[in-house]
């Protein structure tokens, strides 16, 4: 062809739609997921160059063999402190889970999303990560606020939207915030929070500072825009910054394949931007704290970012509003080949010998009853839509630094409005 | 003729057009096997074909930036944002490319597309479920935008936005989904299927853009709304026992000056209506328009009834949304003054 | 005090500010070691290093973003966007992230940030040098919007808007860096060294947000404008011998209401001019509230002068500037109104 | 670290700040670049898998050696017609660069842009594709149009914006479209036209079609959000399209590095999200025709979308509104180690015993001629700003496809200003 009309006998073009593995009422096959052994991924140095661990981009950093036992160099060799803190972190996330969202089906407020079978992903790495080091979460990441010792209660005032609640009713539930514990406000915009965690790390490192900063987004959220302006920034300065892609299958009902998963892992995408990369066992805590301190290592001494692919398991809906049956056969959570992080890590205390089915069971039921004192606690400040809100005019504050006359004039016109409403 | 709620006569618009134009094609986040996250889509891929319905990665600007290279290729895409609050990343595409192929190519390239999404509040859905963000797009020489406050109008609006030519924004008020809600929060809402507009046709017809329709006639004053609004007025409007003519603008770009000018000049006094924050919305074009075009015959300064100037609270939802009360007051101050 | 061009008294502002305050930086494309398209930072990497002035990628949607990062960890940025036309792939992170991080987080962190922006047309830059998206800012609840119209404005208002805890659009009118542009594209511009608001002191001074100026008293009518259209104003009017009042704003959000009321109450009549295209172009809300704010002291129609509501052409540039026959056909019709 | 703070005692962070190899009065040094021999980069099947070929996104596709001749696998073997053509598209895009850059310093229009130095990698992906297949340019593709015969007194009367304009004078000079030779419209936003040469190539594939698409940018503008939409969108569907990022190096005064250059290839990405990537030496003509020929059939074979960096060098001003040696060394231009695609081919074809110097010398007086005869009919049609424009109503029309009433009442405000302004 001479750039003139040519036309070879092909057959026509087609255009490929993915397809998940299953729909409701498919068997699950998950043979296609390639589960390494435990152990048997290198471990670079922390100042290793990115050209020359290209292969943990496409591997999985596996620590808790079959029978629980930590195995291979990237064993982060946890003392009984660390383990017992991240069992209980993890348990405690998911009773309050299981709790919170229970009270929004008994109408106790608007919206609840879980974290079922993810709380390795954001216990572990807050556990590898200094107090001081900010983190930018996506909306699954409650773990990290359990972590970091948030009070129960005033996560439950924020999901309440009550009167208690330090985000004055402003935020859906689930959309915490945190300045003194270095967690940043959470948005309902999808991937925001990545270009922004860069320009915090950036600003650290402007200021010779030594934290870093740790950002968070699901796997369907790494097609944003912001995702890509992230990592541009994150490789070109060498931002201080770890950039989490929770890879839990499913983006609502589309399967991870919309975001590009049938081509390559998530954690390549750090190859484009020739960017350190792992991909990690996500339901495997073990692993996950080893990358992170790895990762942050290389951060702390001006090793540029990383990016840590989690793969891991959505278990249940999206959130409250979601009904996964709808799209996705329902045995896929039980059939999930990497287990579930609290079993995990359990069978390999008990391994260790300083953990037993007894204490599980009391812990399990001693997080149960903290989660329920701090619901009975903050329900005193009331639930959504009965009264015990924020006075009107909180509604007009913080848009500015100042009320200018315009705010001024409707908040005025919002408390009159109040007055006709409730004239007692 | 079946009964339909809104979302019903949107699906059905949809199917109708994918039957009759094997180009119009449907794309966005959870739109395939699952239907959408309002279930506006459900069923179609099934009908259709997946290359036909599907869905795309959560990427507003790939999924306006590819709905522009198809219409480019002569298909006809129906792109759908999953809520308008998430419409920001694909701005760049719908302000500086679709608005603007036509203009630029001079007629060799257009983007016919016809953006759907979700708006406004009323569900507690907060700050990034809530917004009303239609006025940034009047502002864009090139975009029309179609806002539809019935299953009737919604499903001839659609035909009409998807068989245009232009790239439309097609905004569904998402409060009235279900039924013509009136501002009364604590009161159930009377579904579509017990409402005149709730009958809507399972065959093809449109309504052409740029018209508005009078839902009220009357002689005392004017009242402009569009969505959610329009049924929130009504309400207030026969409360009050006032003859108040309510046009329900159904297209803000390009707009229905006559049926606006027309009515003005017969009653002489006018409020605008609608949910989005006040500063620079729609409403202040509407006004700018009516002093402009029909100074000599108010009787009284035209009212806005608007929401604040603050993103769209959670609990307070509503407090901030523009119910009776606020209506009431202005209708009050107008017919004094 | 120096003699200063509007390019000048922007790079002193910033000059004085990094000097002043260690946690200004500036980012933007082709602002580092260059000095920017239109020299604004030039010579400032040099002086102040290049962790406080650097090139970015080009990404807007980048620049935006990481300036927020860095406002949250507690640096001032002050971002440039070459060209406002070029703002909308940052659209979302000043739209649902700037805007909202104080509200969101009841205070807890704030985007302190200023993005600066040369915008407005009469350089033949076509469609995507010219544009004037001002009015999509001043609908966002959050943000604050200025435009200087002089070196002296331009220079203190860059200071206050970097010292200001809230995210500022700062938007540059090109057309008059060099000198106050009358509208007479075809005569030669006086340059700003022979006009009094090219005095600006070399050191620190502000001039407070929110305040309007008066740049001349009159009784016959009031004028508002902002950026290039207040010189453009001023030449008509004194072309026309008109007794008019005119209000450069300065400030868009927030708005300085008191000084357009007094004087409205005085004048009766209104004059709102500006480049943008009309329809909800921030034109719009002036008008709405002059008229619900001073409907019994009108005597005539409020006029709109603005751009059309057309891509902004290359060829006819001229033809769709608001220069001074239009201007001159809305005074004509309000003076007769 | 157990999400306690526990400050090491580690070096404070720095931000890096990337820094090109030259600035104005520095000795130019391309030493970093790695040029390896023509001919000894393998070619894969176009059917390959992407994860079988990543070396080639670090490598450098050559086929022209240093004597000119064309050696390796990836000689596209073009005939004495095809040679000739390529030679003559380059000589005459460039002698329309020279003349139309004279024309706007002598003020016959606002701005101009040339491609000096960057020639093949328009001209020859020009002719490696079908005429039908639709081309997505940025604004430095002038070659494609002048490969596709678009006539050069059109080009002229755009970039004049006068009456004969096509495109009504609405738009900056050089920012063509041609339907009729499947050219689309140039934006003056950077990588817009990514995401859109996807969803034409989706369409094309929908229907069942057969042409595909090509889509170029500049280096800098793939650090654009609508870049990573547009892989993503690719990866995701398969869609026949080939993304062309032509690296010159600079993106107005701003090096490669500002868009991640110091850290990896711009072929790269394409690892990043699975798909194919090349790097070509975007100077060597028919090393680019090959890896266009190869992507094309790639694509045609429903294999997917294929990224090739042309590795290449402005060798000019960003604009005729940029003067670069403000920010880089003068020399760069003449040191650029894989010399003037023109030239090369020159070499090459003189090597074959088709060409000489003479006929060169008579062709490049041709073209210029061509280009002089073009310019002077279009001066026919007007200038910028001296009166011969489109009437004023056309600045109203293709708003929308009809007039409405806002912009009627606008249009005839305008046509009575023009009556105003010169009654005549
Ligand atoms: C910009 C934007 N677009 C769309 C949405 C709607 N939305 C909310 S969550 C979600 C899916 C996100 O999936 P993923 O990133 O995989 O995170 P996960 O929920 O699995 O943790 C979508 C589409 C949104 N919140 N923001
Ligand atoms: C969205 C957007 N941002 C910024 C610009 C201003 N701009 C025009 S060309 C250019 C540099 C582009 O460099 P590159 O992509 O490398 O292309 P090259 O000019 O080298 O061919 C910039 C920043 C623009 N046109 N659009
Ligand atoms: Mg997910
Ligand atoms: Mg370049």
């Amino acid at each position: 062809m001479t750039g003139e009309s040519a036309k070879t006998n092909l057959p026509p073009l087609s255009l490929h739609v993915p397809e998940p593995r299953s729909r409701p009422g498919d068997p699950v096959d998950f043979s296609d997921i390639i589960v390494p052994n435990a152990g048997k991924q290198p471990r670079p140095d922390e100042n290793a160059d990115p050209k020359d661990m290209m292969d943990l981009s496409y591997d999985l950093v596996r620590v808790l063999d079959e029978k629980g036992a930590a195995v291979g160099p990237w064993d982060p060799k946890l003392n009984e402190k660390q383990l017992l803190k991240m069992l209980r972190d993890m348990a405690l996330t998911r009773a309050f889970d299981e709790r919170l969202y229970r009270a929004q089906r008994q109408g106790k407020t608007s919206f609840y999303m879980k974290c079922r079978g993810e709380e390795a992903t954001s216990i572990a790495p807050a556990m590898a990560l200094d107090s001081e080091d900010m983190v930018f979460p996506s909306y699954r990441q409650q773990g990290i606020l359990i972590s970091r010792g948030y009070p129960l209660v005033e996560m439950v005032n924020q999901i309440y939207s009550n009167k208690g609640d330090k985000l004055k009713g402003r935020q859906l539930p689930i959309m915490y915030c945190s300045r003194r514990l270095n967690f940043f406000t959470i948005s309902g915009n999808l991937a925001t929070q990545y270009p922004q965690a860069v320009g915090w790390a950036m600003a650290s490192a402007i200021k010779g500072d030594s934290r870093i900063a740790a950002v968070w987004c699901g796997e369907g959220s790494t097609a944003e825009s912001d995702f890509h302006a992230a990592m541009t920034f994150g490789t070109v300065y060498n931002a201080p910054c770890i950039f989490n892609v929770v890879n839990n299958q499913w983006a609502i009902s589309s399967f991870s394949g919309f975001a590009g998963a049938e081509r390559t892992t998530f954690a390549a995408r750090a190859i484009g931007y020739g960017m350190a990369g792992l991909r990690v066992d996500g339901n495997d805590p073990l692993a996950v704290y080893a990358a992170t301190q790895w990762a942050a290592q290389r951060a702390r001494t001006n090793q540029g970012p990383t990016l840590i692919e989690h793969f891991t398991y959505r278990a249940e809906g999206h959130s409250t509003s979601d009904d996964p049956s709808a799209y996705r056969s329902s045995d896929e959570a039980t059939e999930w080949p990497l287990g579930d992080p609290i079993e995990r890590l359990k069978t390999h205390m008990i391994g260790l010998g300083i953990w037993d089915e007894e204490r599980h069971a009391a812990m399990d039921e001693e997080v149960a009853t903290e989660v329920k004192a701090a619901t009975k606690e903050a329900e005193k400040n009331g639930i959504l839509g009965h009264g015990l809100h924020q006075p009107f005019e909180t509604m007009f504050e913080d848009v500015f630094e100042e009320l200018p006359w315009h705010l001024r004039e409707q908040s005025e016109q919002a408390i009159r409005e109040r007055e006709i409403k409730w004239p007692e | 003729m079946a009964r339909m709620n809104m979302i019903q006569a949107i699906n059905s618009a949809l199917d109708n057009m994918m039957e009759r134009d094997d180009n119009v094609v449907m794309m966005g986040e959870d739109i395939g096997y699952f239907g959408g996250v309002f279930r506006a889509t459900a069923g179609l891929q099934e009908k259709y074909g997946k290359t036909r319905v599907f869905d795309t990665p959560i990427s507003e600007c790939g999924i306006i930036g590819a709905a522009v290279g198809m219409g480019a290729y002569g298909l006809r895409p129906v792109p759908e944002i999953q809520f308008a609050d998430y419409i920001y990343p694909g701005m760049d595409q719908l302000i500086s490319e679709a608005a603007r192929l036509r203009y630029r190519s001079a007629g060799e390239f257009t983007a016919p597309i016809t953006v759907r999404s979700p708006f406004g509040g009323g569900i507690f859905g907060g700050q990034t479920h809530s917004q009303s963000p239609e006025s940034m797009f009047t502002h864009v020489s090139g975009l029309k935008t179609v806002i539809p406050s019935t299953p009737y109008d919604a499903k001839g609006l659609l035909i009409a936005s998807i068989e245009d030519n232009d790239p439309v924004l097609f905004f569904e008020p998402k409060r009235i989904y279900n039924g013509p809600f009136d501002g009364y929060y604590d009161k159930p809402v009377q579904p579509w299927s017990k409402h005149d507009a709730g009958e809507v046709p399972d065959d093809y017809y449109r309504i052409d853009l740029g018209k508005a329709n009078i839902v009220r006639e009357g002689d005392d004053l004017t009242v402009l709304a569009y969505g959610t609004m329009v049924h929130v007025a009504l309400g207030v409007i026969k409360e009050q026992g006032i003859d108040a003519e309510v046009i329900d603008l159904r297209t803000l770009v390009p707009l229905d000056i006559e049926a606006i000018e027309q009515s003005i000049e017969k009653t002489g006094r006018c409020l605008i209506v609608h949910e989005a924050t006040r500063t620079s919305g729609f409403g202040a074009e509407l006004s700018a328009l009516v002093q402009e075009r029909c100074f000599y015959h108010l009787e009284a300064p035209i009212e806005r009834v608007t929401g604040f100037d603050t993103p769209y609270p959670h609990s307070l939802e509503w407090a901030y949304f523009p119910g009776p009360v606020r209506i009431g007051e202005a209708l009050d101050k107008i017919m004094k003054g």
